[in-house]
């Protein structure tokens, strides 16, 4: 029980992103991959919120950071009462740039679609050969 | 401002791609003005920066002035500043290039091309300039993002290979960002001198060594090492010519930079060569990559594919290079980026000014082109001597470097691997050199248009550039002396 | 002794380097192409006897072209041997252009300015070679005359041509880049030097297994020089106009390639450590094999061009035979050879040009009885194939002299042997040639109309090379001396 | 942290990964996908990252889904090409055994979940926390360290969105009239309901967003999420009247326009602070010409006036990428 509560979020990590994997190269539906993609994102996203998490910690914003007078106070932050910040940001980015991809991709499959009015990939390249 | 040069040379065309875009809606052809404006403003400012660098050592540039492992921070060493200056010097050769050929090939979307053509650049200038793991991610995906539009702006088949292309290309930088985030989560920082210093200091779990297989695994997708490759043969040929052009010679290249500045100065080249042990195996990697690029280029009647698939080849180069784990063999991969970037650029734009006339890239409708258009040939010839590594173009002393390292590392299939692929570039150029330069024999081609043969050469603004990239292939060659010991091998000092 | 810097060996590899830029832009004027030749050949011969005077002298120029590699420049550096070799393509420059002219006149040759441009720029890439101070140099402008020298082969642009030039260029530059390269390579990294000393370049302590595998990638390497099996390029290139035959395969290119070979034998391994090892014994095998082999291929040609070009792959390996006794005589004797057999050779590919423009034939047994109707081509010729056999009255038997002196020092008799049956087969397949077109029976002859003799341009230089042939048999010392200064001998 | 409805969300996750990916209808696959991301929403919750799960909600699950539908509406729904695959699925399944038989064997080289003294924790993040307050003024971590610290990464996202519209226009923006076949078969639906009830919700949307964006100091929430719920709206706005009317208020120059205009505040911030003599984006400079503010304060205000660029680029690419997407680069009708 341990173990699995201390592993428990990488293991799954590691499934989403192999389904994820799997899904990209393995699927020969275009939009099936670019969710696949998505899926596989969304892994790496976990895997880094994971590590930044704190057990008995809160959301990375200081309480009472501010007197009556919005003065900020100074006070000792205790680094294990919020949650890490930094793996956030780097996700906020991921998750930004995992949209633009996907945007991207579903752009191109519409042009490939509107090009060789199929979606599926093996389709595709029977009709070029 | 001088002390500014080395972010001014990521922001110039950053900015300049937000006005091309915005003056673009009113004034389209101005953005071809203004993107030469923007990487003659570029070059001079990596310029600068590299003379600063060979006068003063490694600059760091911290941003928004955040001390080191908390802010981010630009690293400019002697490698990079000169992979930057010739980032800057393609993308300056590459856009004076395009004018005609973007005219004819994509029409009203001529503001977006440049736009996205600055940002690529941008792009990749940041990946060679930053010493932010995690910055380079972004910046990897800015390239990637606008290089997958660059490359479909065209029709037909570039759709399905950009997608592929895509797909690949995400899995890499997957792979990339899994890798940083194995690092982040064993030394909890990002910065990469931060992190050399961190892994130096403790023994070293499998963790640190799953992180560095991960992000070699992601750049070895960028850069499309065998049999990682499958997605560039496509992707290029069927691309616009002037977004191949500037693709070809940096995308590639700037990944197999980032492979070497990940084995240098985040992981611990000793760590790498004395305690993994991997160089035997990826060495062969490279040699099945240099044969197995060679042979599929063997095997192709279009040029342009033909070349895609020695860009797959030269990877091997590099890589090998790289991994042989001496001074020369990494003197040789350092050099080979610079002068494989502009090898690969030259034959590029002169396939460019052979399809902007001929109208396809088939070997064989280039019967009598040495008549029709010798100038473009000229060039071609410098790029494929080059490419046969024949001195005194840069091809022949990186091969010289590369030799070397293989014979000291007693790497002889390597070394044999180096030898065979020039041996089968020398076998590609004449069967072109010789189609073009024979005219259609009478008795193979009996309807030979005699119009065919006229003189038609390619506009100039197209065969400037060409010219200049060849007389930089000699000029390269001619400088090997002083690249390598001004830049390559004090890079080398910190850490061999 | 006195090394002096100087631009001057710049200058001579350079004029026709720009010659051939100017020559290739000029009009398609056939006077102006020409007066051009004529002027840079000129301007070149005369810097050339400049500098000869001064190497006369006991004096070495050097000029430093670029440092390429760290501690390893591009530089020349003129000696008694590398003099020697720049002043025998100069001045059969000259003759040969003269040539040229007289041929392709008459032949209405096309691309003629591409030829002549082509023509200078090999002539720039052997002084070059000439000149080189170490093995990068001599390599690079190998690489340059390989390349330059493709359009010339290939100048008639049929399907023959292009099956001769694609031989020519796998073979050349599979061999340079295979071979030559590594063989550098690790020389340079063995020794951390690649320039030329008498002494050589390796040390005592060098693996003998390492230098033998070296000595055969560079003879190898340098395939120009035609060693067995890697001569299958000159037959194939002699579909080249004749002039081309004539200069580059019996005066440029193939004589880089002995030079470069020699210049390896005695420059880089030297000749002490080829004479106190096995590596002269190897030398000496390969090369005896090449000679008589060759010469009996020789034997079966009919087409009397590619029976030049076998007799032209024997007596290469004759040149390099001699360097490979590596006695002082052996080596003196095969640097006077390039000399002795490029001034021969020539003239016998002149004959056979003037022979063809002439009469249009290309095979031996149609030149029965041709000496009647052109008496002064087949006199030069007979002259030429004197000098190659080592008769007296021709320069080519002081050559063959030192050579056999060399072999005695050395003591390998079996060497003598070779030297003698190669002769003998020279004899066997020149001198019919001559016989039969002087003293044919009237039936057999197969020219029963007139024939005239080729048009001046195309006389003259047989002629004058013929001559030069007898001249170089009473003065010897034109070239002799600067064998001698080469490897020190007085 | 909340380990027990933690590991029900990532069992549920699985399911729908799974799910996702065997429907055969796109449709049906795309919103069990919309599912997978709003659970997601739910694991960074527990594991308190609230502002990532604010923009997996508005970006992931939101506007994500919005853009697979209209790529679905203007393509096909189900794949009816069959071909037997099932070897290299099973090859590629090895690949992937692989590559996670290698990535499970790390797992026990890892830090414990939830560990506050592994190194992730420790080192650079701690700095931020213990010293935001003091070096920017701003509590919200996140905020801080987005927008400041690492706030060069933050203006190249912002590029990425600017990237990624620019992109999608340029490749699928046409002028020319479609065959007829390219015309999906479905006719938009007319509905007063969702006139009018759009009509109620998009004014509080918007407001809602210029709450976060300002807000994003003190409480979860920034420029991109705040983009992104503007963006919402406007999309909105096409889906429930038409294009036209929603090109009435943003047109296609605009949008253009607007994209480009959010990144040049963002880098325009960061020049200006080189000018003053700082490095770039170096915002504590910006205090020699913002009136009445120290240096602390001066990064704070800055870091709204980034955020803003951040939100309208964000905004507008995300109304622009839906036009373009649910259009087929017509921009005349979509969804």
């Amino acid at each position: 029980m341990e173990f699995i509560i201390n592993y428990f979020n990488y293991i799954i990590v590691v499934i989403i992103m192999m389904i994820g994997l799997w899904g990209m190269l393995a699927l020969s539906n275009l939009v099936k991959k670019l969710i696949s993609m998505a899926i596989f994102q969304t892994g790496i996203i976990l895997f880094y919120i994971s590590m930044g998490a704190k057990i008995d910690s809160s959301i990375p914003i200081i309480k009472q950071a501010y007197d009556e007078h919005h003065h900020p106070i100074h006070q000792v932050i205790n680094n294990a009462d919020y949650a890490n910040p930094l793996t956030q940001i780097l996700m906020l980015t991921a998750i930004v740039v995992g949209v633009a991809t996907l945007g991207l991709g579903l752009a191109l499959t519409q042009k490939v679609y509107s090009e060789h009015k199929s979606l599926n990939e093996d389709e595709i390249l029977e009709s070029l050969s | 401002m001088i002390e500014q040069a080395p972010i001014l040379i990521v922001v110039t065309p950053l900015l300049a791609a937000l006005f091309i875009t915005i003056i673009g809606l009113y004034r389209p052809l101005y953005s071809w003005v203004l993107t030469i404006i923007t990487f003659v403003i570029t070059s001079i400012f990596s310029f600068i920066t590299l003379k600063k660098v060979i006068e003063t050592g490694t600059i760091r540039y911290m941003l928004g002035n955040w001390p080191a492992p908390f802010g981010i921070e630009y690293v400019i060493d002697h490698l990079n500043a000169l992979i930057v200056f010739m980032i800057a010097v393609v993308g300056l050769i590459v856009a004076i290039y395009s004018k005609h050929d973007v005219k004819k090939e994509l029409g009203d979307k001529i503001p977006h091309f440049y736009s996205l053509f600055t940002l690529l650049v941008t792009g990749l200038l940041g990946i060679t300039l930053t010493g932010d793991a995690f910055n380079l991610y972004v910046l990897l995906e800015i390239s990637a993002l606008t290089s997958y539009a660059l490359l479909a702006l065209s029709k037909g088949r570039a759709y399905i290979a950009t997608f592929n292309y895509l797909i690949m290309g995400t899995i890499g930088a997957c792979f990339y960002l899994l890798g940083v985030g194995y690092l982040l989560i064993n030394t909890g920082s990002l910065n990469m001198t931060d992190i050399f210093v961190i892994l130096s200091n403790n023994p070293t779990s499998y963790a640190v060594l799953v992180a560095f297989l991960f992000i070699m695994i992601g750049m070895w997708i960028k850069m499309a090492l065998f049999p990682l490759h499958s997605w560039l043969p496509n992707a290029y040929t069927y691309a616009p010519t002037s977004t191949s052009c500037l693709l070809a010679p940096l995308m590639t290249k700037v990944s197999v930079y980032v492979m070497l500045r990940m084995m240098t100065s985040v992981f611990n080249y000793n760590y790498i060569f004395n305690v993994l042990g991997w160089q035997t195996i990826i060495v062969s990697l490279a040699v099945i990559a240099i044969l197995a690029g060679s042979i599929f280029a063997l095997r192709q009647d279009n040029l342009k594919k033909m070349l895609t698939y020695l860009i797959v080849a030269e990877i091997g180069y590099m890589v090998g290079g790289a991994w042989l784990g001496n001074a020369n063999g990494f003197t040789g991969a350092s050099y080979h980026i610079i002068a494989d970037g502009f090898m690969t650029l030259c034959l590029f734009l002169a396939v460019g000014c052979i399809i902007y006339k001929i109208g396809d890239a088939q070997i064989s409708s280039m019967k009598g082109i040495f008549t029709k258009m010798p100038i473009t040939m000229i060039g071609f010839l410098v790029g494929a001597f080059s490419m046969i590594g024949v001195p005194p173009t840069c091809g022949f002393f990186s091969k010289w470097y590369l030799i070397s390292g293989a014979y000291e590392a007693q790497a002889w299939p390597f070394m044999v691997a180096l030898l065979i692929s020039s041996l089968v570039n020398a076998i590609l150029f004449f069967r072109i050199i010789e189609v073009g330069y024979f005219q259609a024999m009478p008795n193979e081609d009996p309807e030979a248009h005699p119009k065919q043969q006229k003189y038609n050469e390619a506009p100039i603004s197209m065969l400037i550039p060409l010219l200049t990239t060849a007389a930089i292939l000699i000029g390269i060659g001619l400088y090997t002396s002083e690249i390598v010991t001004y830049l390559i091998e004090p890079f080398m000092d910190n850490f061999l | 002794m006195q090394t002096i810097s100087s631009l001057l060996p710049l200058f001579v590899v350079l004029i026709p380097f720009i010659g051939s830029i100017i020559i290739y832009f000029s009009k398609k004027s056939e006077n102006v192409r020409e007066t051009w030749t004529f002027l840079v050949a000129a301007l070149n011969l005369v810097l050339l006897l400049k500098m000869a005077q001064w190497i006369l002298a006991g004096n070495v120029y050097t000029f430093h072209i670029a440092e390429v590699l760290p501690g390893l420049p591009l530089f020349f550096k003129i000696d008694g041997f590398g003099m020697l070799f720049a002043c025998v393509a100069g001045s059969l420059w000259i003759v040969t252009s003269l040539y040229s002219i007289g041929y392709m006149r008459p032949l209405k040759e096309h691309a003629q300015n591409r030829y002549f441009a082509s023509f200078s720029l090999a002539i720039s890439a052997t002084m070059g070679v000439a000149f080189s101070g170490n093995i990068l140099t001599m390599y690079l402008f190998y690489e340059i005359l390989s390349l330059s020298t493709y359009p010339l082969v290939t100048h008639h642009q049929d399907a023959e041509a292009r099956g001769g030039g694609r031989k020519y260029l796998t073979f050349l530059l599979s061999t340079s880049i295979g071979f030559a390269l590594p063989a550098m390579i690790i020389t340079y990294l063995n020794t951390g030097t690649l320039s030329f000393s008498n002494a050589g370049i390796f040390n005592q302590t060098t693996d003998p297994t390492l230098l033998i595998v070296l000595l055969l990638l560079f003879l190898f390497g340098f395939a120009k020089s035609g060693i067995m099996p890697f001569h299958v390029w000159l037959p194939g290139a002699m579909v080249a106009p004749t002039p081309v035959s004539a200069l580059l395969h019996a005066v440029a290119v193939v004589k880089v390639g002995v030079f470069c070979v020699l210049r390896i034998l005695t420059g880089v391994f030297g000749i002490e450590l080829l004479s106190t090892t096995s590596l002269s014994t190897i030398v000496c095998v390969i090369a005896s094999f090449t000679v008589i082999v060759s010469s009996l291929i020789a034997l079966t040609q009919d087409n009397l061009k590619r029976r030049l070009a076998f007799s032209t792959v024997g007596q290469l390996s004759y040149i390099v035979l001699g360097a490979g006794i590596a006695t002082t005589f052996g080596v003196v004797g095969s640097m006077t050879h390039i000399a002795m057999h490029a001034f021969g050779k020539i003239t016998l590919f002149f004959c056979a040009g003037a022979i063809y423009v002439a009469t249009g034939k290309k095979y031996i047994s149609q030149m029965v009885g041709l000496g009647r109707q052109m008496p002064i081509t087949m006199i030069a010729f007979l002259v030429g194939s004197m000098s190659i056999i080592g008769l007296p009255l021709t320069g080519g038997i002081i050559s063959k002299w030192y050579m056999i002196l060399g072999a005695m020092d050395a003591e390998k008799m079996w060497i003598l042997v070779i030297y003698l049956i190669s002769s003998l087969l020279n004899a066997a397949y020149f001198l019919p040639i001559v016989y039969n077109a002087f003293f044919c029976k009237d039936e057999d002859a197969q020219f029963p109309d007139k024939v005239k003799e080729a048009p001046l341009a195309a006389l003259l230089p047989p002629v004058i090379t013929a001559i030069g042939t007898g001249i170089l048999f009473f003065y010897p010392e034109l070239f002799l001396n600067f064998a001698k200064l080469a490897v020190g001998v007085n | 942290m909340i380990f027990g409805l933690d590991a029900l969300s990532l069992v549920l996750i699985l399911i729908c990964a799974i799910l996702a990916l065997y429907i055969k209808d796109l449709m049906g696959s795309v919103i069990v996908f919309g599912a997978y991301s709003f659970l997601m929403c739910v694991v960074w919750t527990c594991n308190a990252a609230v502002d990532v799960a604010f923009t997996e909600a508005a970006v992931g699950a939101g506007v994500g889904t919005v853009f697979l539908v209209s790529t679905i509406y203007n393509t096909r729904r189900v794949d009816t090409y069959r071909k037997n695959r099932v070897l290299k699925q099973l090859f590629m399944f090895l690949v992937v055994c692989v590559v996670g038989s290698i990535l499970l064997k790390t797992i026990t080289d890892l830090p414990h979940w939830g560990d506050a003294q592994a190194p992730a924790n420790t080192h650079v993040s701690a700095y931020f926390l213990e010293n935001s307050i003091a070096d920017t003024h701003v509590p919200n971590v996140v905020t801080s360290v987005l927008a400041d610290y690492r706030g060069f990464d933050t203006m190249f996202e912002t590029c990425v969105v600017f990237v990624a519209f620019i992109a999608i226009f340029a490749l699928l923006r046409t002028r020319k009239i479609p065959a007829k076949d390219l015309t999906p078969p479905h006719t938009p639906v007319d509905s007063l309901i969702i006139k009018v009830a759009s009509h109620l919700m998009i004014p509080f949307m918007q407001l809602f967003a210029l709450y976060v964006v300002a807000h994003g100091h003190y409480s979860p929430g920034g420029g991109f999420q705040g983009g992104v719920i503007l963006g919402a709206s406007l999309i909105l706005l096409a889906i429930s009247y038409d294009f036209e009317r929603a090109l009435e208020y943003l047109n296609e120059k605009k949008i253009i326009l607007f994209v480009a205009l959010g990144v040049l505040i963002y880098a325009g911030i960061g020049v200006i602070c080189f000018f003053l003599g700082g490095n770039f984006l170096d915002y504590s400079v910006l205090s020699k010409i913002l009136p009445a503010t120290d240096t602390i304060m001066a990064r704070s205000h800055a870091m709204l006036g980034v955020e803003v660029g951040v939100a309208l680029t964000v905004m507008v690419s995300m109304y622009g990428i839906y036009l373009c997407l649910s259009s087929n680069g017509r921009m005349d009708k979509g969804i």
